[in-house]
C-alpha cells in the first residue's frame, strides 16, 4: 500500500492555489490519474519521486516512510528509485540510445529486450536530436523501466505515439509491469487508451 | 633562439590550468547549485580578477608578496618561501588572475542545463557525483573546453602582472610575453619575431584544434 | 648558476660585449636583467634576487646602500653622454630650433624620474626654456631602450639617449645624432653595487665582477661605447 | 590625485565598447548562422587576440602604425591620422585586442538558442532583422550583458599594448594601468593605492551591479 | 487546391529513407495527417511551411507557386505565412503569454478573443517556464492562429490537453477555422479527436 497525504502551494499567476492529495494506492495495481491541465499531476509524480518537496505531508510506501514533514524524513530520490517518465521526456543529450539504458542498468539481456520492445533496435546509435517525437517518447519509457523499477510514474507516456504503436507498448508494457511486480501511476489526457491497463483512478 | 621564455610560458599556463581544473570544476558546481549570501560574495571575489586591470592586481599582490612587510614577510622568514619573483608567485598570480576563467564559463553551462537532466539521473538511483561525471560533464564539454583553452590561452597572454611581480629573470620569471618586450626594447628584433611567430603559430593550432573539435556542434573555442 | 646582474638600461648593447668579455676571462657566465635604473631599484627594494647593479646614476645606488641592501657605497664606473638622435636626414646639429619646427611631430624623452638619462634631457630642456614649448610633442618612453625603439622604428622623428645607441654594432639604420652639450646637464655618472643577494650568495663571483667592471679591460670596452671613463 | 588618466581609461573603454557593440552584434549573428570556410578563416582571426601576448599585438601594431611605412605612413600623408602614441590608435588596437570578448559570448549564445525559435517567428511573417531584435536578442540578453562588462573590463585593464603604442602621454595615452605602473616604478605607493582603489570601487560596482541585474536567473557576469 | 509533390531524403542511422509525398488538398478542408511514428509527419509539415528545403519538389498554393525545385521558386516562410503549431512547440522564452500574441498580431480584440479560447486570460503574465505542458501547448496554438493564417499547420496539437478540454478547443478551433476560411493539416495520433472537425486525411 502507497499512501499520499500531501500539500503543496503552486505558484500560479494570481497568488497561490494549494494541492492537496490524499491517496492510498494499492501494490501492484496500475492507476490512471487524469485531471484539467495545470491541476498538479506532474507536481505530484515530482513530489513521489523526491523530485519536489512539498511544503507538509507524508508519503509511506509498505512499511517504509518516504517523507514526513513533521518527522523530517525524507528520502532522497536516489534511495526512492522510482521508475520516471518525464513528460518532457529529459533523455540525455550526449547519450546514444542504447547508451541510455546501459547508464541505468548492467544487464545486456535486459537492454536487448527494452529495445525490441521500444522498436527502437536499429535506431541504437542515435542521439536524442536525431530522434522523432514518437520515437523520443519510447526511449523515456524504456529507459525509465530498465531500472526494473517496483514504482513507475509515467508523465503522459503515450502522447506522442500513433495508436498502433499505442496498442503495441501498452500490451507489451502490460506483461513487463506484471513482471516487475511493479505499481504503476500513469498521468493521461485518453482515459480510453488505458481501459485495457489501469485497474485504478485518481481524479485530481 | 633562446627557447627557456617559451618552455617556461607553457610551464605556467599548463600548470596553472591544470590546478584551476581541479580546483574549478567543483567549485563550479557548487556555485551553480542554488543561491546563498555567501556564494554571492565568493563568486563576486572570484569574479573580480576578470575586471582588474592586470597592473592593479599586480600591484596589490606586489604589496602582499614583498618580504619586507605582512604576508611576503611573514612567509619569507617562517617558511622561506618568496612570492615575489618567483616562479610560485607567478602560479599563485596566475591562478587568480585566470580563475573566472575557468570558474565562469562552467558554472554558467551546468546552470544552463535543464533541471530534469539530473532529475531523471536521480531517479535511475545515481547520485550526485555520477550524475555530475556521466551526464553533466558529457553536456556541456564544449563550455569545459572553453574554459580550459581561456584560462590556458590567458596565461600565456599575461603580461601586466608578471611584468609587475615577475620582474624579468631569466628560467625563473621570463615568460615569453616579456622576452619579446624586452627584445624589442634591446631592438632585437629576429628574437622578438621568432618567440612571436612561436606563439602565434601556437595559438593558432590551438584555435584551430578547438575548432576542429567543435566541428560536429559548430561551435568557437569561446563558447 | 650564473650571476644576475641589474643593468641599466643605456647599457644594454655594452653589457653584451662586457658578458662575453668577462666569461672569458674567468668562465662565470652572467644573465643581465635590462631595465630603468628606477624600476630595477624598485625591484630589488621588493626583494627582486639579483647579484650586482649597474645604475645609469649614483643616487639610485646610493639610495640603496642607505636601505641596506649593500654593503658597500656606489663606486663610478663611466661617465654617460646625452645625444640627440634621429633616423631621418634632418639638421640634428641644430636641434634647439629644429624641435620647435612642424615637421617634427614626435620627440621622445626616457622617464624622468626613473631613468637618469630621461632626467638629465629634462634638465637640458628647462635649461634651455623649451619644456614647455615641447611638452605637446614629447613621448616618454618607460627607459632609455624604448626611447630607442622608438627612433629606431621612426614612430618619432628625435629622441633623446645614450651614445652609446649609436655604437651598438648590431645596428643596421644610419642614424644621425649630435651629443647635447654637458653644460646643460649634470654628469651622468654611472654607478655600481654588489647587492646583499650577491654578497650572501655568489661573494666570489659578484666581486670578480665588481672588480673587473672596474679594470682596464673594460674601460676600453666602455670607451669604444662612447662613455668617458677616469 | 590627478584623475585625468582614471577619465581617459573610461573613455577608452566606453568608446570601445560602443564600436565593438556595433561591429559585434552583425559579425556574432553573421558567424553564427551556418559554417563556410571564409567564415572558419574570419573566426579564427578575431579569436587570436584572445590568445596572443598583449606585447606581441603591440609589437605588431607598433610597426604596422610607424608614420614612416607602409599603413602608418600612408595614413599620416593622405588621412593626417597618426596610431602611434595618439587616442585613436588605442582605440583602435583596444578594438583588435578586445573582438573576441565581444563575438564570443553572442555568437556561443545565438547558437545554442533552438532553431525552432527563428522558425517559429518566420512563420508569423517576421524578418530576420526583426527576428533577431525581438526573439533572438532578447533571449541571450545576460550573454549580451556578458559580452558588454567583458569587452569594457578588458579594455580598462589593458597594458601592454598601451605601454608599448602609447608611450605614456599624460591626457592622451596614460590611462589609469600605466599610471599604476609608473606610480608603483616610482615606489609611489600612495598614488598607485589611489588609482587601484578606485579602479578596484569601480569594477567592484560594474560586478555588482550585473549580479543585481542578472538576480532573477542567477547568473553571474561570465555567462 | 494545395499541390503537393516533393521528395526529401532523411536521415537514418542506416543509411537514408526517402520521403515522398504526392498529395491534393482542397481549400477550406482539415485534413488529418497520420502515419507510424518517424515516418516523416514533422519533416512534411516544415517543408511546407518553407522552414526545410526538400531535395526535389513542387508545392503549389491556389494560383501560387510556393517551391518548383527545377525552376528555382522557393519562397521564404515569411512569404508563405502559414500558422504552425510545433510539436514542441518553439515558445519564446522571454515572452509572457499575451505578449505572444501581440508579437504575433495588434489587433487587441483579436487577441482577447485567443485568450478566452485558450482559456489563458488569468495567466496572460505568465513566461512559457510556468506553465504547465497543456497550458504551453494551447498558447502555441493560439500563437499560430494569432496571424490569422490561411493555412493552419498543426503538429500533435491537442497531445497534451485532457480530454474535455481538448472537446472544448477541438470545437471552438471549427468555429474559428470556418471564420478564417483556413486550410487546415492536423498531424495526430487520436484520429478519433479528429471525427468532428476533419473531413480529408492523408496517410503517410
Ligand atoms: N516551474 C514552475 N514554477 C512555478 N509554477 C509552475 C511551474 N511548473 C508548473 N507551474 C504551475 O503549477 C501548476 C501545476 O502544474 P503541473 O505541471 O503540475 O500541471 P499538470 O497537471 O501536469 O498540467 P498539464 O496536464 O497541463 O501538464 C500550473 O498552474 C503551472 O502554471
Ligand atoms: N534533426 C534531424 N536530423 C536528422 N534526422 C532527423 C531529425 N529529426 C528527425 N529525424 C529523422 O527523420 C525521420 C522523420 O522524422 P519526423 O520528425 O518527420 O517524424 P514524425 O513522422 O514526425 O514522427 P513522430 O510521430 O514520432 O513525431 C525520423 O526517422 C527521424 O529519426
Ligand atoms: O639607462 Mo636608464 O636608467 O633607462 O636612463
Ligand atoms: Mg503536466
Ligand atoms: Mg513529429
Amino acid at each position: 500500500m502507497i499512501a499520499i497525504d500531501i500539500e503543496q502551494k503552486m505558484r500560479s499567476y494570481q497568488g497561490h492555489t494549494i494541492l492537496k492529495v490524499k491517496a492510498q494506492i494499492a501494490l501492484n495495481s496500475v492507476t490512471k490519474i487524469y485531471g484539467p491541465s495545470g491541476c498538479g499531476k506532474t507536481t505530484l509524480l515530482k513530489i513521489i519521486a523526491g523530485l519536489v518537496v512539498p511544503q507538509k505531508g507524508k508519503i509511506r510506501v509498505g512499511n517504509d516512510v518516504w517523507l514526513d514533514s513533521e518527522a523530517k524524513v525524507n528520502l532522497l530520490p536516489q534511495q526512492r528509485k522510482v521508475g520516471f517518465i518525464f513528460q518532457d521526456y529529459a533523455l540525455f543529450p550526449n547519450m546514444t540510445v542504447v547508451k541510455h539504458l546501459q547508464y541505468a542498468t548492467d544487464d545486456k539481456v535486459w537492454i536487448n529486450r527494452l529495445l525490441h520492445f521500444g522498436r527502437l533496435e536499429t535506431l541504437q546509435q542515435h542521439k536524442p536530436q536525431y530522434l522523432s517525437g514518437g520515437q523520443q517518447q519510447r526511449l523515456a519509457i524504456l529507459r525509465a523501466l530498465a531500472i526494473k523499477p517496483r514504482i513507475l510514474l509515467m508523465d503522459e507516456p503515450f502522447s506522442a505515439l500513433d495508436q498502433d504503436m499505442r496498442g503495441v507498448i501498452i500490451n507489451e508494457l502490460k506483461v513487463l509491469i506484471d513482471e516487475l511486480s511493479c505499481t504503476c501511476l500513469i498521468v493521461s489526457h485518453n482515459p480510453d487508451e488505458l481501459a485495457f491497463i489501469a485497474n485504478a483512478e485518481l481524479r485530481l | 633562439m633562446d627557447w627557456s621564455p617559451i618552455w617556461l610560458t607553457l610551464k605556467l599556463a599548463g600548470i596553472t590550468t591544470l590546478l584551476l581544473a581541479v580546483v574549478g570544476l567543483p567549485l563550479a558546481y557548487w556555485l551553480s547549485r542554488g543561491r546563498s549570501v555567501g556564494k554571492i560574495i565568493i563568486e563576486a571575489l572570484i569574479t573580480m580578477p576578470l575586471v582588474l586591470p592586470p597592473s592593479v592586481l599586480g600591484f596589490y599582490l606586489l604589496i602582499a608578496f614583498s618580504p619586507q612587510h605582512g604576508l611576503g614577510k611573514w612567509l619569507a622568514t617562517h617558511l622561506n618561501v618568496r612570492l615575489v619573483f618567483s616562479f610560485e608567485g607567478l602560479v599563485l598570480a596566475s591562478v587568480i588572475y585566470s580563475m573566472p576563467f575557468m570558474i565562469g564559463p562552467i558554472k554558467s553551462a551546468l546552470q544552463q542545463l535543464p533541471l530534469s537532466l539530473s532529475q531523471a539521473s536521480y531517479t535511475l538511483g545515481k547520485s550526485r557525483m555520477e550524475t555530475f561525471i556521466k551526464v553533466l560533464l558529457p553536456n556541456i564539454r564544449t563550455s569545459l573546453l572553453t574554459a580550459i583553452v581561456l584560462t590556458f590561452a590567458h596565461t600565456l597572454g599575461e603580461f601586466g602582472v608578471v611584468l609587475m611581480i615577475g620582474g624579468n629573470i631569466p628560467h625563473t620569471t621570463r615568460v615569453a610575453s616579456i622576452a619579446i618586450y624586452d627584445a624589442v626594447e634591446n631592438m632585437d628584433y629576429a628574437s622578438a619575431n621568432n618567440y612571436s611567430l612561436v606563439l602565434f603559430a601556437l595559438t593558432f593550432i590551438i584555435v584551430m584544434a578547438v575548432f576542429i573539435f567543435n566541428k560536429y556542434n559548430s561551435k568557437s573555442p569561446l563558447e | 648558476q650564473s650571476l644576475k646582474v641589474a643593468v641599466a638600461a643605456n647599457l644594454q648593447s655594452v653589457i653584451k660585449v662586457l658578458d662575453a668579455d668577462f666569461k672569458s676571462k674567468t668562465g662565470i657566465a652572467v644573465e643581465p636583467i635590462v631595465g630603468a635604473s628606477g624600476n630595477l631599484v624598485a625591484q630589488i627594494k621588493n626583494g627582486a634576487p639579483f647579484d650586482v647593479f649597474l645604475s645609469a646614476d649614483m643616487s639610485f645606488p646610493d639610495a640603496l646602500y642607505k636601505y641596506g641592501f649593500t654593503t658597500e657605497k656606489p663606486v663610478v664606473y663611466a661617465r654617460g653622454i646625452l645625444i640627440v638622435c634621429s633616423t631621418e636626414n634632418i639638421d640634428v646639429k641644430h636641434w634647439q630650433q629644429l624641435v620647435l619646427k612642424q615637421s617634427v611631430a614626435k620627440v621622445a624623452i626616457a622617464n624622468t624620474t626613473t631613468a637618469p638619462y630621461g632626467k638629465a634631457a629634462k634638465e637640458a630642456l628647462v635649461k634651455l626654456q623649451l619644456l614647455d614649448k615641447l611638452s605637446p610633442k614629447i613621448v616618454t618612453g618607460e627607459s632609455i631602450s624604448q626611447v630607442n625603439t622608438y627612433i629606431f622604428n621612426d614612430v618619432v622623428s628625435l629622441g633623446f639617449t645614450s651614445q652609446s645607441f649609436i655604437y651598438d654594432s648590431g645596428q643596421s639604420k644610419k642614424l644621425y645624432y649630435a651629443v647635447v652639450a654637458p653644460k646643460l646637464y649634470a654628469p651622468i655618472e654611472q654607478g655600481v653595487v654588489v647587492l646583499k643577494h650577491g654578497a650572501d650568495n655568489y661573494a666570489a663571483e659578484a666581486q670578480k665582477f665588481y672588480k673587473y667592471l672596474l679594470s682596464s679591460s673594460a674601460k676600453a670596452i666602455f670607451k669604444k661605447y662612447g662613455y668617458h671613463t677616469d
